[in-house]
């Protein structure tokens, strides 16, 4: 048994240590006064067209850590081979983060490519996996429905073939900045199906007729969530991402990506937000005898969420069942980032709730996170599901 | 042992919560409502109550006889036992909208002040962050002395949370004692300021009052240690009263969505997880419920209370935080 | 709005406040050493035939006490009237445990009558109440099974009618101290039925032919379960108690007899442990400081468990339907008591563990708590059933 | 990172877990096996695994390799890894029998003493209770002074769990220093002795060791801080191991039970609340599984461990607890 990283592994966490302490750490003064909106992933995407002169000013940092970060190497790290990219392992990519999450500067390696997108083909490469790759598209998620979430029997949405054409119609609940993205990548079902049968994946360009974005949701996390309108929206065939009828386990494997990276983000904001509470309780004895005890079971259990991490990322890089470690890892995460915060605001007081502020900022942050992806309920679910499966084997060493 | 409403208790109770349906819970709509389809690109601005809803909405109240609670008899008032005011604000709890009858301490009214703040002409802000923030009054920044002409400030920096208001009432330790004094300022009073407003999580704000070379007359001060624990644990009742509020709005709104939402061929009402969390919380208000109310009841009797009220806040606004922490997992889970 | 105790009640309460300050307190310190038995009720029963001269010294102050509380008139306060009792309040119930409950004396006033032989008739009223009340018998409840507890359908013990007689077959688990009884409140279905109906309760005397005590089972509770064998045996049917096929609402009665008083129990004894828990930090300041909120909460927690328990006893007097109130005092008081005694040994440390110390005593006691008399998963399901059945209107005031 | 066991480690995870199902498991239905149909008037005895049974045991542990896991190779042992040890810890934990392999620190194979540690002829007591107790160094009663002719101990009394060993180790500190000493001493050196054993709730017991007037040879200061560190650290992950098995066990039973047992018409394994319980564990008992192990594999390949070994026995004897107590639920509920 070794839980240490390879030479290789190693070599890529050191360079991105470096990385976080060289460029990134001497920038934290400058973020901590940053606007609010610099959590979370707003500022990636629909502020980028704000006309602020500060706003900008921080998008202009921002672009120049991409411009550092691609000349030492450390952009395209998750992007297949094919692709020019590093495609680490698991493990590696859980590594890198760690190191990045040491810094409260939000900035992260790589553009978000919905890992989906790597089964285009043909044409669908060079107009929507490319630009995404090189950051020039962003796309948004079209699965929930006002009706529906995690269970496929419920989807309303149809796509209705004609000729060489679908006619999708139907209302899409919350995919994140589809006004500000290039397209959607939308599930509707064929008609007459039910349940994870006849569900498609169609990638539809914004601004396709009959395809209309409805409103933009502000919510306390910062991530805006969108109302998508279809009515008679005419999609070509060549716009179906993978099979006909075959979408749901596209949906599956994009839930299933990169998924202990939730680990360790919670891992690294939940060792940051200890910091801040030490640091507030450094200068008063009475205080640090009070708090003491419960800062350090919380550094406990967030020692805890890592090495379950490493283990889950690296049973996934032996192409082991993750399922119930994943859930696992996304149930103690979100639920310990959320009672860290919780914490971290008991002992701060009212100058935390500052909207500005860190903490304030990371409990709106994390408070969604229970429930996106997956809420904590349907985690325990799937534990339970692998525990009546397979019975105390399941938790037994390899 | 009776632990049935009196008849007046029921009648204001049921006031109270009229007034918060019709003329609260139906603007939320409107309070909530986005201004623009689209979000702007800069971060987004803090929600208010427009003036002019605000002046309309406490002119109703005060006609339905639910503004100035504690205003006393020889000013036109009606005071109300604290059982009674306790369950006004747990009904004014039930709304999101920013709106609240005012507390004012009776002391106050024995000052110049007593007038206009019955009308509600001049409003009264209570800066005792400090001493909620440590409990102990040790800690106070404010020092006073008083002299002949008058009594003196230490320069100070303060939290004070209704920065808006016309008057501010706060404790501080009279220098070389442990004594201490509950003062009342004017907004504009020589040597006072109101800075560095903040916008909080929470929709509200909070500033800094500052005190530099601050003198003011000796009948500001306006009572001792008693009056600011008096104040104390009557702020405390009321904020768990609307914590009250808001759980019991939380819960049922939970408990609809639950009856209503289907996943996966059930109904999440008959998912045992999701019946305990709402169980666990109805536990919850149910205990919050009977110590907030036995915490006023010993007020009106004249026992003491101190204790029991702040005990009421700590686990009700907890409670508070829970249910809409749980209603929120209902609904998006 | 109106918390006091009337005065007739306030009065009862100072008398039994005046007991335990007279008579209980002054022997605190010789039961401090008592043997690991005097917790519980096991003292009451089996332990009254040891001859242990240490034991028997016990007893006899034991004895001396119940004589002091008749003279007093504090003896039978929950017997009806008819019977010579006071026939007290709920409320007033609580309140005079709440003093016992002061005193670390396990000392009760009154004899345990099960509630549900009041409903004795004729002969029966001589032959097993007034021996119940007078305390020269006891008896034992005979409900459960090996595969069935709060689940009548699952109940498989039957009577048989033979002529005047019923022949009953079947084995019951766990009736407490039933080998020290004088008789048992028995369960069993008549042939042929299901469900609540059908189930009949006969008195069951010790040594009735076909009846056995099989075996006594140690508990850490020190509560003893038995196991009682029925081959055959032939039972009368003037030991009916109340109607034939009507005996599971006795079991109900029974459940919800002076139900609060676990409540006010668990609230004296939380007290009472985190007094030794304050006692044993007094003169470490680092320790005070370590554990002062956690005491203060849970000081706050055993203050709200007395509201709530004065809450549900009061409307038990009204004679509303208390159902979740009982089930909410039921999970709040044994969930709280049981987190108590687990914090304060964690402050004690090992010397907690003593056999004898009163931490060690009242977590073995408490565990059992929480699973008896309706375990925990019980009143979280009644409390949601009510909660379902009548939205936030239960929570209401009245 | 390869998180598989290694043939060597899963060999003696193996020959552990078979050696505990065929001599500890099978023993336990015996065991715990009241003497008596009814039980007697006074108080319960203590249960104890009889000597006979106790060395029978020790005998074929020591031929099955999973006696003095740490007894060194020119003594005839063949030392395992801190992996290797953690998972026969692990093993053992499973069965509620009071047996298991003893551990001997590495540094005592240098004394007199190690061929009949090795043998098992005597055996060994770690009194840390106070170290466990305060974490505090400074805290310590035994005080030692070092002098040409001896090494004299302060008048002390301190708690020790395994009474009836032959050998006692235990730390103390230098008179007028900081520095902590680790000394051993015999069960019969003039100036100790063991008293007042008492039974606790665990089927333990524990008992006073006094030291009066004792003087021991200079030789019987066997290590410093670290030595001690160490000591502390290997015990904590023996007991987190341990704390693993248990939790395995009752989970493994709490699952039998909950598929097997019907109430109201439905398997206890189809309620969510039971499901949720137990997957609440499981989640527990992976956390702590590895935990245990990187703090071991730490150890082996000597980076500091003191405080991962701290956090596994933390949280795994925590989860034991949770375990029991769970499993104790459901199989009562």
């Amino acid at each position: 048994m070794d839980f240490r990283l390879t030479t290789e592994e190693e070599r890529l966490r050191q360079s991105v240590e470096r990385f976080v302490r060289d460029e990134l750490i001497p920038l934290e003064p400058e973020f901590a006064n940053a606007p609010d909106i610099f959590e979370g992933t707003r500022w990636k995407t629909r502020v980028k067209s704000s006309e602020d002169p500060e706003i900008k000013r921080y998008i202009a940092v921002m672009e120049g850590l991409r411009r550092k970060a691609e000349k030492e190497g450390l952009w395209h790290l998750d992007v297949p081979k094919p692709y020019g990219g590093l495609e680490v392992s698991n493990v590696a990519l859980i590594a890198v983060t760690e190191e990045l999450e040491k810094s409260s500067v939000p900035f992260e390696l790589g553009n978000h490519v919905s890992n989906i997108l790597y089964g285009c083909t043909g044409e669908q490469i060079e107009k929507y996996l490319w630009p995404c790759i090189r950051g020039e598209k962003t796309s948004a998620f079209g699965l929930s429905e006002p009706a529906s979430g995690a269970d496929p029997s419920m989807m309303q949405t149809t796509a209705t073939p004609d000729g060489d054409f679908f006619v999708i119609n139907g209302t899409k609940m919350f995919p994140t900045f589809a006004d500000v993205a290039d397209f959607v990548q939308l599930f509707a079902r064929l008609p007459g199906t039910s349940g994870r049968d006849g569900v498609t994946c169609f990638l539809v360009d914004t601004g396709t007729p009959g395809y209309q974005v409805a409103r933009s949701i502000a919510t306390i996390a910062g991530s805006e969530p969108c109302e998508l309108v279809f009515e008679n929206c005419r999609v070509h065939k060549s716009h179906v991402l993978g099979e006909v009828g075959k979408g749901w386990a596209l949906n599956q494997a994009w839930l299933g990506a990169r998924r202990f990276q939730v680990g360790i983000r919670a891992h690294g904001k939940s060792a940051r937000v200890l910091r801040i509470v030490r640091d507030l309780v450094r200068h008063d004895e009475k205080a640090r005898d009070r708090w003491a005890s419960r800062i350090g079971h919380f550094l406990g259990e967030t020692e805890a969420l890592r090495t379950l991490t490493y283990l889950g990322a690296w049973k996934a890089d032996q192409k082991l069942d993750v399922r119930a470690e994943a859930a696992n890892v996304k149930l103690f995460a979100t639920e310990l980032l959320h009672r860290v915060i919780d914490f971290s605001l008991e002992v701060a007081g009212p100058s935390g709730l500052r909207k500005n502020h860190f903490l304030a900022r990371a409990f709106r942050h994390a408070r969604a996170t229970r429930i996106v992806e997956g809420p904590s309920e349907i985690q325990r679910h799937i534990i339970q599901r692998a525990l009546f499966r397979e019975g105390v084997a399941g938790l037994e060493l390899l | 042992m009776d632990l049935k409403l009196t008849e007046e208790e029921r009648l204001i109770k049921n006031t109270a919560a009229q007034f918060v349906e019709r003329e609260l819970i139906s603007r939320e709509g409107d309070y909530l409502r986005q201004d623009t389809r689209f979000l702007p690109p800069g971060a987004p601005a803090r929600r208010r109550l427009q003036p002019a809803v605000s002046k309309q909405l406490a002119e109703r109240a005060r006609q339905a006889g639910l503004w100035s609670l504690e205003v006393p008899e020889k000013l036109g008032g009606s005071p109300l036992s604290v059982v009674a005011r306790v369950l006004v604000h747990r009904e004014f709890g039930r709304s999101i909208l920013p709106f609240r009858p005012v507390s004012i301490p009776a002391f106050l009214f024995d000052t110049p002040y007593s007038e206009k703040l019955a009308t509600g002409e001049i409003s009264l802000a209570l800066a005792f962050e400090e001493a909620h923030r440590t409990g102990e009054l040790s800690a106070l920044q404010i020092l006073y002395r008083q002299e002949p002409d008058g009594t003196t400030l230490r320069d100070s920096s303060i939290f004070v949370s209704n920065s808006g208001a016309d008057l501010f009432l706060f404790p501080a330790r009279e220098q070389g004692s442990d004594r201490l004094g509950l003062f009342v300022i004017e907004r504009d009073a020589p040597g006072m300021s109101i800075t560095d407003e903040v916008d909080l999580t929470t929709d509200a704000a909070v500033a800094r009052l500052i005190l530099r070379q601050c003198k003011i007359p000796n009948d500001r001060l306006l009572g001792y240690e008693y009056e600011a624990g008096e104040i104390i644990a009557s702020e405390q009742l009321n904020m768990a009263a609307r914590s009250l509020g808001i759980a019991m709005r939380c819960l049922a709104s939970a408990i609809e969505h639950a009856r209503n939402r289907v996943t996966f061929g059930r109904r999440l009402a008959e998912r045992q997880a999701i019946q305990w969390m709402l169980a666990d919380l109805s536990v919850e208000i149910r205990t919050c419920t009977w110590l907030t109310l036995e915490a006023a009841s010993r007020a009106d009797q004249e026992l003491t209370y101190f204790e029991e009220a702040a005990l009421a806040k700590k686990r009700a606004t907890k409670m508070a935080f829970q249910a809409a922490d749980t209603a929120i997992q209902i609904h998006g889970g």
